[in-house]
C-alpha cells in the first residue's frame, strides 16, 4: 500500500471515526452537564430569536468595539473567508465532500484558490507573530494554541505545495497533504479548533440569557 | 456491416482549439538561437515533438513563422520535408517514415538544416560512382572535350 | 447639593478599617483547595461547560475590561481570571477530563491567593467582557462562581468578609441594623415626612440600603415624596428593608440566602404585589434575578428597580414632571447591573426625557457602558483603590467627551465611585441621583388624591 | 540467431542512406526523448551497435504487451529497432514451438550467458508453487530464475511484469508477483502501463542498443526519461484545469469542449508516463484526447485504487458503517461522560450539605 492509498483510504477512514466520535463525544458531554432551570421571571420571552440573533450579531464587533479589536477580527476573518474558499470552492475539494457527504457545487478557478490560500497564510502568520509577541495573547495561550494553528496551516501549506508540484513527486506530497488534513481531523474535537462547532451554541446561550434579562448582546 | 459509412458517426465541430500556451515561450527561445546563430554561428535544433504541443499550437507557430523563399523534400527513409520560414535561417523541418507520419517536428536554426547538406562521407562514394559512370558513357576521358 | 461632603468624607474614613472587623475562619490549607474545587464542581452548570470550551484565546476580551485597559496588566484580561475554575472544570467535569487531566494541573493554595485580586480587586462582574466576546462567553457569571470558591476557602477580601458576615450575623450593614433603621425612618417622620413603616398591608414593598440612609439620606426621601405623590400604598419594613447583598458580593451563598429571603418574606408578610429596589445596583439582579432560585419557586411579586419603576410612571402617563430646562446639560452612568445585566435601560432615559433637559448620550452606552470601577463591591476593597482609579478615568473621559455638566446614575455604588474617583482627580463634574432629581421635579400639588397627603418641602 | 553485423550495416543494407541514417538518429533521439545535441553520439553509437540476443519471457499476461509493439508498421522506427535485435525467443512470435522453441531458448541462454537481454511481460504465480501458470511443465517462477541468473538486464514490460498489475489485483487468486519481487540480484526497468507505449520499449531498447546500458531510472525502476513527469503536467487540457473549468459528464459542453476531465476520475495527477506527449498508434492520440480520462495504468496497484470514474480526489474508504459506528460511540462516550460529571456534581452537593 502506497502512502498515497493509506492517507486516502485507512486513515481518512479513521481519522474521520476519530472526528465524529471526538466531536460528539465532546459537544454530549459538554450539553448534558448538570443545568439547573432559572425560576425568575423572564423580562423578554422571545429567548430563541435573541440567540439566533446574537449569533449572527456576533459576526461583526460593535462599533464601540471597533478599533481595538481591528487586526484580529481582520485577519481572522480573512484567514477564514480564505480558509473557507480553498476548503469548499477548490474542485478537488469539493469532489473530495461530494464523495464524503454526496453534496457538490461549482469551484472557482485555480488561481483565485491560490490567492485565497496565499492570504490565508499571510493572516495566520500575521495571527501567529501577534500571538507570540503581544504580552496579553501570550498570557492566555498554551499548547493547544500552537497545535491547532500548525494543524490548520499545514494542510494548506502542503496543498500548496502538491498544487505547485514542490516538496517531491505530485502524489507524495498529495499523500502528506492528505495525512496533514487527517492530523486536523483527529485534532479538530480534542483542541479550540471546536469553535468551529461551538460558536454557535455558545453564542445563542448569551444571546438567550441576555434576551431573557431584556438586553440584545 | 461491412461498410464504415454505415455506422452512423456525427462529426461535430468542437469549437475552441487546444492550444498549450507553450507557443510565446518557444518563439522566445528560436529568438534567443538566431542570436546565437548571428554572433557565434552555432546551430540549435529543437524537437518539437518532444514537448506538449496542440495542432492548434502548430499552426498557430507556422503562421507567425510564414514561408521563406525554400521548400525542398529529402527522401531518405521516407519523405522529409523543409520549409524555411520568413525569418531566413529558421526552418521547419518535418521527418515522415514511408507512410507519410510524422516521426518528428524539429525546429532548425541554421544557414541550412544538416539533413539538406551531403553526408561528408557519401562525397568519395560519390565521386567513386560518378568517375564509373563517365567511364562507362565516354571511352576516352577527355575525348568528347572539344 | 445632595450629599454632604462632610458625611460622605467620614464614611469614606471608614473604610480602611472596615477589614479589622474581618474574622477570618481557621481552615487548614488543604481544606481551603478543596472547599474551593468544590464549590466550583457544585456550581459549574452546562451554559458554563460550553463556554469554557468555547474560548479560542483571542484576546479581545481584554479590549472591553476597565482593568485591563486602565493598566495593560496582560494579569487582568478576563478571561485568564477564570483559569482556575477552568482546569477545575477541566479537571473534574469535563467530557475530555480524562484527556485533560493528562496536562491539567490541579490548583494550588498559592494560585488561589494569586486569584483573589483577579477575582475581586480587578473584576466589577460588569459583564462588558461578553459583549465583545465572539464566541459569547459569560465571563462575569463564572467570575462570580470563582468569588463564591474563593468564599468558601475563606479567601475573600478582609473587607467584604467583614460585611458579609455582618449582614449574615447581625442584619446590619455598618453597623445600621433594623432598630437604627427604625431610628432613622423616626428622624425623618418627625421631619415631617410621611414614611409608613412596617405596614401589614401593602402594594408595594420599598427597600433601602444602609448608604441611602447613613449617607444619601435624600434618596430614601425623595423616593417617599414621590411614591406618596402617586398616591401609592407602600411601606419599609424593618423585617426586610436592606436590599444591599454582601453574600452576593463577596461569593458567600448562605449569606445571599439569607439577605434575600429577608426581603421575600417581608414582601408576603405585607402582601405586596411590587418590591422596589432602591438605587444600588447589585441589589436588583440579586432580588431580580437570583432570588428565585435561592427562595426555590416562582415570587409572589414583582421586583423593579426604582430608575424602571420611575420611567414606567413616566411613560403611563401618571407621573408628570417639571421640566428642568435645556441649558442642564446631562448625561447618563448606566449602572453595570442595572442596564447591562437586568436591562434597565430605556426606563432612566424616558425619565430624563421627561425632564426636559439637554441630554447627552457617552460614546459607549446602555448595555455597552464602561463601567465606573466600583461595581462588586470593588468600592470596599482597600487594595483595589489605584486599580479602581485607573478604571474610572476611562469613564471620566467617556463623561467629558459628552460636555455634560453633570452626570445622573442610578447606583449607589456607582455614585459613590464617582464621588471618590472626582475627588481624587479633583474633577468638577456634579453627580447627581435619578431618584433625587425626579424628586426636585415633582409638580408642586397634582390632584386631591385621597389619605396621603405629601407635605413636600 | 545472432550474426555480426552492425546496425548502421543492417541499415544500410536496407538501402537505407546516410541521410535516412542521420533522420533515423534523429528520430531515435526524439523517441528517448535525448536532447537534439545528442543526436550526433546517438548516430556514431548506432552505426556501431551489435545485435543482442534477446529473450522475451511470457507469464500471466494478455499479450497486450506484444500486440502493442508488433501494432507499429515497418518500417517504423520501432520495427527498425525491434527487428535489428535477435529474438531468440518469443513464445508468440517466433516460428518454433514445442520442444524446439524451448531448445531455442536454451541454446541463445548458453551462447550468450552473461550477455542477453531479459524482457519479460505478465506476472509471476507464487501460490502453491506456481502452479497457475507454466511453459513445457515448467512453471513461470522456475524459468524466470534460471533465464534470469544468466541475464544482462531485465525490462519488464508491461504492469503486470513490472509491478503484478491485473493477476495481483484483489483478490489475488495466484499469488501474483513483479519480477522485481522475485530477482533482486539483476538491472531490472520497468516499463509499466497497461499496455506501455511502444515507443518507450523500443526506446529503452534503442538507450541499450546505443549505450550498452540501462537509461537513467526513477525510485520505481522507470526511465526516468519517459516517467519523469505525470500525464496531467504534459497534459494539453491543463490549462483547464487551472481555469477550473471541468467536464461534469461524458457528453456536456464541457466534455465537447476539451475541457478537464479531473471530475470524471481522471488519473493523470498520479500517472507516471508519456503518453501525452509520445501518444499512441503512431502519435495520433491518447486517451485524454480521445475524451476519456487517464486510468493510471501504468501505476502500481491502478486496479485497486477505487473507481477509474471517481475522482483523484475523493476517499477510497467505503464504510458508512463505520463513521455511524464512531457516531454512536461518541455519544455514548459523551452521555457517560456527562453521568459521570453530575455524579461528582452530586457528591459535591452532598458534602457541602454536611
Amino acid at each position: 500500500m502506497t502512502l498515497l492509498d493509506f492517507a486516502r483510504g485507512p486513515a481518512l477512514e479513521w481519522s474521520l471515526m476519530i472526528m465524529v466520535a471526538g466531536s460528539l463525544w465532546r459537544l454530549v458531554g459538554a450539553f448534558m452537564v448538570r443545568r439547573t432551570a432559572d425560576l425568575s421571571e423572564p423580562r423578554s420571552h422571545s429567548t430563541v430569536a435573541g440567540g439566533l440573533r446574537t449569533v449572527f450579531t456576533r459576526m461583526w464587533p460593535r462599533k464601540e468595539f471597533r478599533s481595538e479589536t481591528l487586526f484580529g477580527v481582520v485577519a481572522g476573518y480573512a484567514m477564514h473567508i480564505g480558509l473557507a474558499i480553498v476548503v469548499f470552492l477548490f474542485t478537488p475539494h469539493i469532489l473530495f465532500i461530494d464523495s464524503l457527504l454526496g453534496v457538490s457545487w461549482p469551484g472557482v478557478s485555480n488561481d483565485f484558490v491560490m490567492f485565497a490560500g496565499a492570504i490565508t497564510v499571510a493572516a495566520m502568520v500575521a495571527l501567529l507573530i501577534r500571538r507570540l509577541t503581544t504580552p496579553l495573547l501570550k498570557a492566555i495561550s498554551g499548547a493547544d494554541d500552537y497545535i491547532s494553528w500548525a494543524v490548520t496551516m499545514l494542510p494548506v501549506l502542503t496543498g500548496m505545495m502538491a498544487y505547485a508540484h514542490i516538496g517531491g513527486p505530485y502524489q507524495t506530497v498529495l499523500a502528506v497533504h492528505i495525512l496533514t488534513v487527517e492530523l486536523m481531523f483527529i485534532w479538530f474535537p480534542f483542541g479550540k479548533l471546536f469553535h468551529a462547532v461551538l460558536w454557535i451554541p455558545s453564542r445563542a446561550q448569551l444571546g438567550a440569557a441576555m434576551q431573557r434579562r431584556g438586553v440584545k448582546a | 456491416m461491412n461498410r464504415l459509412d454505415a455506422i452512423p458517426i456525427q462529426v461535430e465541430d468542437v469549437g475552441l482549439p487546444h492550444r498549450t500556451e507553450n507557443l510565446q515561450p518557444l518563439m522566445q527561445q528560436v529568438e534567443q538561437a538566431l542570436h546565437e546563430l548571428v554572433e557565434h554561428g552555432a546551430e540549435t535544433v529543437i524537437d518539437l515533438s518532444s514537448m506538449p504541443f496542440s495542432e492548434q499550437d502548430e499552426k498557430d507557430l507556422r503562421a507567425r513563422l510564414g514561408a521563406g523563399e525554400v521548400n525542398a523534400s529529402v527522401m531518405a527513409f521516407g519523405p522529409t520535408l523543409v520549409q524555411e520560414s520568413a525569418f531566413p535561417g529558421v526552418w521547419l523541418v518535418e521527418h515522415q517514415n514511408a507512410e507519410q507520419r510524422r516521426l518528428t517536428l524539429q525546429l532548425v536554426v541554421a544557414r541550412v538544416p544538416e539533413i539538406l547538406m551531403t553526408p561528408p562521407d557519401d562525397l568519395p562514394d560519390s565521386l567513386a560512382a560518378l568517375r564509373r559512370a563517365n567511364a562507362e558513357s565516354f571511352d576516352t576521358p577527355g575525348k568528347d572535350v572539344r | 447639593m445632595t450629599i454632604d461632603m462632610q458625611v460622605f468624607k467620614q464614611f469614606a474614613e471608614q473604610i480602611p478599617h472596615l477589614g479589622e472587623r474581618a474574622q477570618p475562619p481557621q481552615m487548614a490549607d488543604h481544606k481551603r483547595v478543596s472547599a474551593a474545587k468544590e464549590t466550583f464542581v457544585r456550581k459549574l452548570d452546562a451554559r458554563m461547560a460550553v463556554d469554557l470550551e468555547s474560548c479560542i484565546h483571542c484576546g479581545h476580551c481584554a479590549s472591553a475590561c476597565h482593568f485591563y485597559v486602565g493598566t495593560e496588566d496582560p494579569k487582568y484580561v478576563p478571561i485568564r481570571k477564570l483559569d482556575l475554575l477552568k482546569r477545575v472544570y477541566r479537571r473534574e467535569l469535563s467530557p475530555l477530563r480524562w484527556l485533560h487531566r493528562l496536562y491539567t494541573d490541579d490548583i494550588t493554595l498559592k494560585e488561589l491567593q494569586e486569584w483573589q485580586e483577579l477575582v475581586y480587586d480587578s473584576c466589577t462582574e460588569c459583564g462588558r467582557c461578553s459583549m465583545v466576546c465572539p464566541m459569547g462567553i459569560n465571563i462575569a457569571g463564572m467570575v462570580n462562581v470563582m468569588r463564591q470558591g474563593m468564599a468558601r476557602a475563606g479567601m475573600m477580601p478582609a473587607e467584604l468578609m467583614a460585611m458579609e458576615q455582618e449582614q449574615g450575623v447581625h442584619d446590619s450593614l455598618f453597623g445600621v441594623g433594623p432598630e437604627q433603621m427604625k431610628g432613622a425612618i423616626m428622624q425623618l417622620q418627625q421631619s415631617g415626612l410621611d414614611i409608613p413603616l412596617d405596614k401589614h398591608d401593602a402594594d408595594i414593598l420599598v427597600t433601602t440600603s444602609v448608604i441611602d440612609i447613613m449617607l444619601f439620606t435624600d434618596g430614601l426621601i425623595a423616593t417617599a415624596k414621590i411614591l406618596n405623590h402617586l398616591g401609592l400604598n407602600w411601606t419599609l419594613r424593618s423585617d426586610g428593608y436592606e436590599a444591599a447583598n454582601f453574600g452576593l458580593l463577596s461569593g458567600c451563598e448562605r449569606v445571599q440566602k439569607i439577605a434575600s429571603e429577608r426581603i421575600v418574606l417581608a414582601a408576603r408578610a405585607c402582601g405586596a404585589k411590587t418590591v422596589l429596589i432602591p438605587e444600588c445596583g447589585h441589589a436588583y439582579p440579586s432580588m431580580r434575578w437570583e432570588a428565585a432560585n435561592e427562595h426555590g419557586g416562582k415570587l409572589p411579586f414583582e421586583v423593579l428597580a426604582i430608575s424602571e419603576f420611575l420611567g414606567r410612571e413616566v411613560k403611563a402617563g401618571r407621573l408628570k414632571l417639571n421640566p428642568m430646562g435645556r441649558e442642564k446639560k446631562i448625561t447618563y452612568h448606566d449602572p453595570c447591573k442595572l442596564a447591562r445585566h437586568s436591562g434597565a435601560i430605556e426606563e432612566p432615559r424616558w425619565v430624563l426625557d421627561a425632564l426636559g433637559v439637554d441630554f447627552r448620550e457617552v460614546e459607549s452606552n446602555k448595555e455597552l457602558n464602561w463601567c465606573c470601577g466600583g461595581g462588586a463591591g470593588v468600592f470596599l476593597i482597600n487594595s483595589a483603590s489605584e486599580l479602581r482609579q485607573k478604571a474610572f478615568e476611562i469613564k471620566m473621559g467617556q463623561v467629558e467627551k459628552t460636555g455634560a455638566d453633570s452626570v445622573v446614575t442610578a447606583c449607589g455604588s456607582c455614585r459613590l465611585n464617582f464621588m471618590n474617583g472626582s475627588m481624587r482627580s479633583g474633577w468638577d463634574k456634579g453627580i447627581e441621583s435619578l431618584v433625587e432629581i425626579v424628586a426636585e421635579a415633582l409638580p408642586v400639588q397634582q390632584s386631591s388624591e385621597p389619605a396621603k397627603q405629601t407635605t413636600a418641602s | 540467431m545472432t550474426d555480426d553485423k552492425t546496425l548502421g550495416e543492417r541499415l544500410r543494407e536496407r538501402g537505407v542512406s546516410r541521410r535516412g541514417f542521420m533522420k533515423f538518429c534523429a528520430a531515435t533521439a526524439s523517441m528517448m526523448a535525448l536532447p537534439t545535441s545528442m543526436i550526433p553520439r546517438v548516430a556514431a553509437a548506432l552505426e556501431q551497435a551489435r545485435r543482442p540476443s534477446v529473450i522475451w519471457l511470457s507469464f500471466q499476461e494478455c499479450t497486450g504487451c506484444t500486440e502493442s509493439l508488433t501494432r507499429s508498421h515497418a518500417p517504423t522506427i520501432e520495427g527498425l529497432i525491434f527487428d535489428h535485435i535477435s529474438l531468440d525467443y518469443h513464445h508468440t512470435l517466433q516460428a518454433a514451438s514445442g520442444d524446439a522453441a524451448e531448445h531455442a531458448r536454451e541454446a541463445a541462454m548458453k551462447q550468450n550467458h552473461g550477455e542477453y537481454l531479459l524482457v519479460v511481460d505478465g506476472s509471476i504465480p507464487l501460490k502453491d508453487d506456481g502452479i497457475y501458470s507454466t511453459i513445457a511443465g515448467i512453471t513461470n517462477l522456475a524459468m524466470l530464475k534460471d533465464v534470469a541468473a544468466g541475464a544482462a538486464a531485465i525490462i519488464s514490460v508491461g504492469t503486470c511484469a513490472a509491478y503484478g498489475g491485473l493477476p495481483k489485483a484483489n483478490p489475488n487468486p495466484t499469488g501474483a508477483a513483479s519480477v522485481s519481487e522475485i530477482i533482486d540480484d539483476k538491472p531490472i526497468v520497468n516499463v509499466p502501463g497497461c499496455p506501455p507505449i511502444p515507443t518507450v520499449i523500443t526506446g529503452v531498447l534503442a538507450h541499450f542498443l546505443t549505450f550498452g546500458r540501462l537509461p537513467e531510472l526513477d525510485a520505481l525502476n522507470r526511465p526516468k526519461v519517459f516517467f519523469g513527469q505525470t500525464i496531467h503536467d504534459r497534459c494539453y487540457r491543463r490549462p483547464f484545469y487551472e481555469r477550473g473549468k471541468f467536464a461534469e459528464t461524458f457528453d456536456d459542453k464541457g466534455a465537447r469542449e476539451g475541457w478537464c476531465l479531473f471530475k470524471l476520475g481522471c488519473k493523470g495527477p498520479t500517472t507516471y508516463n508519456a503518453c501525452a506527449t509520445a501518444k499512441w498508434n503512431e502519435g495520433t492520440s491518447f486517451p485524454i484526447e480521445a475524451g476519456h480520462g487517464c486510468i493510471g495504468c501504468s501505476e502500481p496497484g491502478f486496479w485497486d485504487k477505487g473507481g477509474f470514474y471517481e475522482a483523484l480526489s475523493k476517499g477510497t474508504y467505503g464504510s458508512a458503517e463505520g463513521i455511524a459506528l464512531a457516531a454512536g460511540a461518541g455519544v455514548a462516550i459523551g452521555a457517560a461522560a456527562a453521568m459521570g460529571s453530575r455524579a461528582r456534581q452530586a457528591q459535591a452537593d452532598r458534602k457541602e450539605e454536611k
